[in-house]
């Protein structure tokens, strides 16, 4: 019982995640036709036909909301998973064979830290356009010096552990170490680092859709609040329910990912006692 | 500690020269052509040429750079395509907007932040634990402009009880300047205050959880300090470097997070200017803001080492 | 019938009915101002000097700074005297004099003669191309001033739209010589702090604020009242309307989305008034593909298009559905019998097949690619993704790709799209279709070309006889709905939203003849 | 005389994610003013944790779950929050194990030592400072480093710093937590002369806590030796550890070549101590018991007076010598 209370922030967490991830897969099936067509009747309050109204065009908040979980869904795994593998990748290597290599790829840390990310994305998406994988990989593509960052950390201190050790001694290549050995026994605190990313990722594309740049033919929770934003006071429900989705799976990500930190981190572990 | 400046100088001016580079490449290589910008829909093909050549757009790409880069080392950050006036002017004018938001909004979360953090650590596990934990997490996963706009519509629509946006004032000019910017300044510094706060209260929680565990807090409670000295005097010192570091650094990040906020409250600052610039292809002013956030990690990062020295004794820089 | 004969009138009878009365208030001397007026603007003015380049957040506040000659009111869209009293139009087309108003300074104190009305225009003609009104003044040769207050303009072609050039609200500002002169036009101080003659003077511009104006008391109109007048720049719409729904806002430029239009206008304190525009929102077929040559194709997808769902879903028929290529705000150059097709989906497939696009498996004929740009017109984007729907029943698939300002030229200049979303004024005179149809016009995006066109356009500036003319654009709009180059879909209005305790705008009767759009020298505090 | 600590039947449960943990189980034991005792043991076994909880600061998921601590005949256990600190340093006071980080870093000494005093006593900053400087020279510190920061001490010097810190309030009993382990070797010997001379010098009652047991040897009167949350055996120092009565003890002072020696490692016996979340349920030390007896594991031993003062938790305390010489026990007791 005391256990079960215990993880209540990680069950929590993956109900949520579970839900979306639900809602995503099942939105084909629950709303078969383009959610950005206007087939209803606009500026509907919630009732039993709309549970969620509609927008000012008559299109139906729960259905664009629904494939919108797709577009944020996407964003947290799409561009979180670039960010891990950039920055595992990068960071490994880094920490590894320092010298040199270490030397140019901390300037490269450094570099991405000095620039203003969010310009940055901008621009990019401003000067090519705001397509959906295009925008997922460049938010990718800013966020990955933390975990390189956090996976050079760990692979200097890991490296001159037993395990990997023994397993140059016993001949094996220096990447055959690094990723088979020392990075799968130092990526936990990278991945508890990735979900505070995927949360980053959404708020992103929120951000983005809010100043106008989202991809205009796919209906996504930034796109809504972006519509719903001159109707703050006619039609509260297109700001307050795509809102409350970014705050669900964004708490979904923390709980798991506050779990996975205190797991997974080194330095929060290992109480007085 | 002026050697150490230095050579902090001297280890930054690479990487902040890569940066430059990078910036200087990455607009200048980006379609969208500023002549045709400023030249106008209907403007014909030989004065766009003519204008390309009068702003040195036609040179190769590596010439321009060149070019930037030695102005840039005499204090010439160009001139505006769009304003047509010099980029420092108008970031100087603009910045200072953003870094008053900017400072005031970071005293307050920091401020404000740390002391909720240390409070929930020295609850750790309890209901105010819990309560300001969970808070500040709901807190940090609602969009920022969406706080933003519902602190307009409960304080300045409802309510009447501030201004929705800009900065200054037209209707009531009695006022004194700073009073009235001031109170337009509530708003949007409560926004990014809700912003940041979380941050340095999930910081300061870890940390000080942290340090409680350290041999010197117990010493602190085997002398028989009260529980709220061993936190506050005690621990939260200890446990303040990462809240410093975390502040510097989050200086620039701190400018581009303004954005949205200057967009929903239509504050006339620099995220502002630059997010307009980028749409109008106003590469000088692009460059600037950019070069700008630059010089704030710096400027962030030797604060935070200023601090260090006072919050740690250990800390020596030579 | 009335109107034809006033405004043709105007153009032609020289004299002094044409020069406005002396208020008595100028008489007795004192003005006496109170309140102020802030206005939500959306743009940045950047530059205040717009003759020789565009500045799209410079014009509704140089309204108010700047005089032009002439301009439009903005109640009936006609022709009324600013700093020139009267004019008169040789036979010919080729001289134009004018007589300016006595007694009118500058904002610095100096005397207006007609001196500045000659370096204004020469100095543009100069400029030649490079001179974003240079449009308005390509015809003339030479201005002469044989006295202070009367200007002759000489030209080298005849060109009977002069009168309508000077007027149009993009048309260029008379700017003071004495500042200007022998400097670089384009790097002049005054263009950051200008000087004119108009209702209100120059105090400040704070860069993404704001900017600050005061009465002119020397002013020669009617007017001001206010004691300030302040823009204020919001660049986000919402946050604009709340503004003025906290009532730091009196009026708001840019059109708040018509779907909120009911819900503000129940605001305690806060009007609505809906006023046409000249300004047609369409979106025309790309003529470098060949597909789109084809009649069949582009009445097809001009019969796919359901205007009634459209105006009624995006504006709750608060604008109207655009059946013509130019605009019924301006009846006596409309000719309401060229239509374009009623909506008719059965026979838009029909045509389909006809020419060729069969229907897939998916039940899809093509994919095309619409472009779309943002503006301050409510409802671009709304509409192209309506028209991506609306397609979709005939087994087209719209892209839609929204495409930034910057961009625009280079988007539209790799012919890449099938269809371009387009939106603009084009009035109050028909001369200014020209922009969209000519075939060398650089705003003709989709490289529509007809001689006959192109042939009639000339024909419509080398007259000043309304009646000829109405006979000119009639036949033009005759070819243009036959042709169909583009597919017009709303008669754009505006909503205006603003405070109730003002009076005196723009588009209010009593502004006649007495103020232009942008104009807030009326405006006074209830 | 009455006892100045008093420690009865005292119970330390660790709450712990396997379940409770008792880290203390049943332990009784008294000090007398001027006395001085040794607390012997393997890493693990509950020294410092009985330490911790005569000062009641035990870390949050630790708990007295029974018995009484008396100070002064005072109940710590049942003491308010406020009672408990007033008798924090006052009564009794501690030197931590780690002096390395047993100071705060970035306060100074005797900015630290000052504030400890003027917490408890009514008595002006000069009048603090006065006494920290006479401290500091009882320890063997230089006064004119009184305001260094830990850092800019050595290893030896902070633990001088920390007894220091600890003298503070004239407390009269001093718990002195594995005071040397931290230090090398010719450190450990001066703050042991340094322990010693204190104790004459101001009648201090102490409790060392070491596994070093010839420190213990030279320092303390008596000895508790303790074994997985239990004493094993306690009794005066020398006997004891001469002549032990209990295997465990026995174990402990064979691993060492001569009690009086230079000794600075704590050989062990063979196997492991026993996992204190299901702790043996009979004898605790019989698993690793050389000489034990199948009654050992059967039935829990209890704590038999040997002699006057000395007591052995061991089923064979009182034939200990037939026991290890492996003879026929004649009287196994049931």
């Amino acid at each position: 019982m005391r256990s079960l209370a215990r993880e209540t922030p990680l069950i929590l967490g993956l109900a949520l995640l579970a839900f979306m991830v639900a809602v995503a897969l099942l939105a084909p099936a629950l709303y078969p036709s383009n959610p950005l067509f206007s087939n209803a009747p606009p500026m509907q309050p919630p009732d039993w036909a709309y549970p969620l109204g509609t927008d000012h065009t008559g299109r139906d908040v729960a259905a664009m909301l629904a494939w919108g979980t797709r577009v944020s869904l996407l964003f947290a795994f799409g561009a979180a998973g670039i960010s891990l593998v950039c920055g595992t990748v990068l960071g490994a290597i880094s920490g590894y064979f320092g010298g040199l290599v270490d030397d140019v790829l901390s300037r490269l840390f450094e570099m991405f830290n000095i620039v203003p990310r969010l310009f940055l994305i901008i621009l990019v998406v401003a000067v090519f356009g705001s397509y959906l994988w295009l925008t997922v990989a460049i938010v990718g593509l800013t966020m990955w010096p933390s975990n390189a960052r956090i996976m050079r950390a760990q692979v200097l201190t890991l490296k001159s552990r037993g395990y990997a050790q023994a397993a140059i001694v016993s001949g094996a290549g220096p990447f055959t170490v690094l990723f088979s050995h020392v990075v799968p026994n130092g990526i936990g605190p990278v991945m508890a680092n990735s979900m505070l990313q995927m949360a980053y990722a959404v708020l992103t594309e929120a951000g983005l859709a809010f100043l106008g740049l989202s991809d205009p033919n796919i209906a996504s929770w930034g796109q809504v609040l972006y519509w719903g934003q001159g109707f703050i006071a006619s039609a509260p429900w297109m700001i307050i329910f795509p809102g409350l989705a970014i705050a669900m799976l964004l708490m979904s990500f923390h709980l798991i990912g506050g779990t996975l930190q205190e797991r997974l981190d080194p330095r929060q572990q290992g109480a007085m006692a | 500690m002026l050697r150490y400046l230095a050579r902090r100088i001297l280890q930054i001016f690479p990487v902040v020269l890569l940066a430059v580079m990078m910036n200087f490449l990455l607009i200048n290589l980006a379609p969208g052509d500023p002549a045709v910008v400023m030249a106008g829909e209907h403007a014909p093909v030989e004065y766009i040429a003519e204008l390309r050549k009068s702003y040195g757009l036609d040179a190769p790409v590596l010439e321009r750079l060149g070019t930037y880069l030695v102005k840039l080392m005499h204090g010439d950050l160009g001139y505006s395509f769009a304003y047509r006036r010099p980029v420092l002017e108008l970031l100087l004018e603009r910045a200072q907007a953003t870094m008053l938001l900017v400072l005031i909004s970071q005293f307050f979360s920091i401020l404000l932040g740390t002391w909720l953090g240390a409070y929930a650590a020295r609850h750790h596990n309890r209901i105010a634990d819990k309560l300001i934990s969970y808070g500040t997490i709901l807190l940090y996963c609602m969009p920022i402009f969406w706080i933003g706009m519902m602190l307009i519509m409960i304080f300045a629509v409802k309510l009447q009880w501030l201004p929705s946006s800009g900065m200054t004032s037209f209707m009531s000019f009695g006022r004194p300047r700073w009073i009235d910017i001031a109170i337009h300044m509530i708003l949007p510094a409560t926004c990014l205050f809700l912003h940041t706060l979380p941050i340095y209260a999930k910081l300061a929680r870890a940390s000080v959880l942290e340090v409680a565990r350290e041999d010197f807090i117990t010493t602190a409670r085997a002398i028989g300090f009260s529980e709220r000295v061993v936190y506050m005097r005690h621990a939260l010192r200890n446990a303040l470097l990462p809240t410093v570091t975390v502040a510097g650094l989050s200086l620039s990040a701190l400018l581009t997070g303004a954005l949205l906020v200057e967009t929903v409250f239509a504050w006339p600052g620099l995220g502002r200017l630059m997010f307009e610039a980028v749409s109008a292809r106003d590469y000088p002013v692009l460059m600037g803001g950019f070069l700008f956030a630059t010089l704030l990690v710096i400027i962030g990062n030797f604060i935070v080492d200023v601090i260090y020295t006072y919050l740690d004794p250990r800390v020596i820089y030579s | 019938m009335k109107r034809r004969t006033f405004l043709s009138g105007m153009a032609l009878l020289p004299g002094t009915l044409m020069s406005a009365p002396v208020p008595a208030w100028a008489q007795s001397g004192k003005k006496t101002f109170k309140g102020t007026l802030v206005v939500a603007a959306s743009l940045d003015p950047k530059n205040f000097n717009t003759n020789y380049d565009t500045f799209g957040g410079a014009n509704y506040i140089n309204f108010n700074i700047m005089s032009k000659l002439v301009k439009y009111d903005h109640v009936k869209n006609e022709i009324f005297p600013d700093l020139a009293t009267s004019w008169e139009i040789a036979p010919d087309l080729k001289t134009y004099t004018f007589k300016l108003r006595p007694g009118v300074k500058w904002h610095d104190g100096k005397p207006f003669t007609s001196a500045d009305v000659k370096w204004t225009i020469e100095d543009i003609v100069r400029e030649g191309d490079r001179a974003a009104t240079y449009k308005f003044v390509s015809d003339i040769e030479r201005v002469e001033t044989p006295d202070d207050l009367t200007a002759v303009l000489r030209l080298a072609r005849p060109n009977g739209i002069i009168i309508q050039n000077f007027a149009s609200y993009n048309g260029f500002n008379i700017l003071p010589k004495h500042l200007y002169e022998g400097s670089s036009v384009r790097d002049n101080p005054a263009n950051l702090k200008p000087v004119g003659t108009g209702p209100f003077r120059f105090v400040e511009y704070v860069v993404g604020s704001h900017v600050l104006l005061e009465p002119n008391p020397n002013y020669y109109g009617e007017g001001p009242y206010l004691e300030r007048l302040a823009f204020q720049i919001l660049p986000n719409l919402s946050t604009a309307l709340m503004a003025l729904e906290a009532g730091q806002v009196g009026y708001v430029t840019a059109s708040p989305p018509f779907a909120d239009a009911a819900r503000l206008k129940s605001v305690k304190g806060i009007a609505i008034d809906s006023t046409p525009s000249t300004i047609v929102m369409w979106f025309g077929f790309n003529f470098d593909k060949p597909m789109w040559r084809d009649i069949r194709l582009r009445r097809a997808v001009s019969m796919a298009i359901n205007r009634d769902e459209l105006v009624g879903k995006l504006y709750l028929n608060l604008v109207k559905p655009a059946w013509g290529h130019f605009t019924s705000a301006v009846p006596w150059a409309n000719d309401a019998t060229a239509r374009q097709p009623e909506f008719n989906l059965a026979e838009a497939e029909r045509l389909l097949d006809e020419a060729g696009y069969k229907k897939g498996a998916d039940g899809i004929r093509m994919t095309v690619q619409m472009i779309v740009f943002p503006t301050n017109i409510w409802g671009s984007v709304e509409q192209a993704q309506m028209v991506k729907q609306q397609l979709s029943a005939v087994g087209i698939r719209v892209d839609v790709k929204v495409v930034e300002f910057a961009l625009r030229v280079e988007e539209i200049n790799k012919r890449g799209f099938d269809f371009v979303h387009g939106g603009g004024t084009r009035g109050p005179d028909p001369s200014e279709m020209i922009d969209y149809y000519e075939s060398k016009s650089s705003r003709n995006n989709m490289k529509y070309s007809n001689p006959k066109v192109d042939e009639l356009f000339i024909a419509g500036r080398a007259s000043v006889d309304q009646g000829e003319r109405t006979k000119i654009y009639s036949e033009i709009q005759k070819i243009l709905a036959a042709d169909q180059p583009m597919v017009p879909m709303v008669e754009y209005s505006y909503l205006r939203p603003y405070r109730q305790e003002y009076r005196g705008f723009s588009w209010h009767p009593e502004a006649a003849g007495k103020a232009s759009e942008h104009m807030y020298n009326l405006v006074r505090l209830a | 005389m009455s006892h100045l600590l008093e420690v009865a039947g005292l119970r330390i449960d660790f709450t712990t994610r396997r379940g409770s943990l008792g880290a203390v189980n049943d332990i009784s034991f008294t000090l007398r003013a001027g006395e001085s005792l040794g607390l012997v043991g393997e890493s693990g076994c509950g020294k410092s944790t009985t330490a911790y909880a005569l000062m009641r600061l035990l870390p949050g998921n630790g708990r007295i779950t029974a018995g009484k601590v008396l100070i002064d005949g005072k109940d710590i256990v049942a003491a308010s929050e406020d009672e408990v600190r007033r008798i924090r340093w006052q009564d009794i006071a501690i030197v931590f194990q780690n002096a390395m980080t047993a100071l705060n870093p970035v306060r100074r000494i005797g900015d630290q030592m000052v504030a400890a005093l003027t917490e408890h006593q009514p008595v002006s900053r000069a009048e603090a400072l006065d006494r920290a400087r006479a401290i500091f020279e009882k320890v063997g510190l230089s006064p004119s480093r009184l305001m260094n920061y830990p850092h800019e001490f050595s290893g030896g010097m902070k633990q001088r710093a920390v007894i220091a810190l600890a003298l503070m309030c004239q407390p009269r009993i001093l718990l002195a937590d594995e005071p040397t382990t931290a230090l090398d070797v010719v450190a450990q010997r001066q703050v042991l002369e340094l322990l010693a001379g204190l104790k004459a010098e101001f009648g201090l009652s102490l409790i060392l806590i070491s596994h070093d047991i010839s420190a213990v040897a030279e320092l303390c009167d008596r000895v508790a030796v303790m074994y997985a949350g239990q004493i094993a055996e306690e009794g005066p120092t020398r006997e004891t550890l001469l002549n032990p009565r209990h295997p465990y003890t026995r174990g402990l002072v064979a691993s060492i070549p001569s009690i009086y020696d230079e000794i600075t490692t704590l050989s062990s016996i063979e196997g492991v101590p026993p996992d204190l979340v299901n702790p043996p349920l009979a004898c605790r030390f019989a698993p690793r018991c050389p000489h034990a007896q199948p009654i050992c594991a059967q039935v829990p031993p209890p704590m038999v007076e040997v002699a006057p003062g000395r007591r052995s938790r061991c089923h064979f305390a009182t034939q200990f010598d037939v026991l290890i010489a492996g003879k026929e026990i004649a009287n196994v007791p049931t």
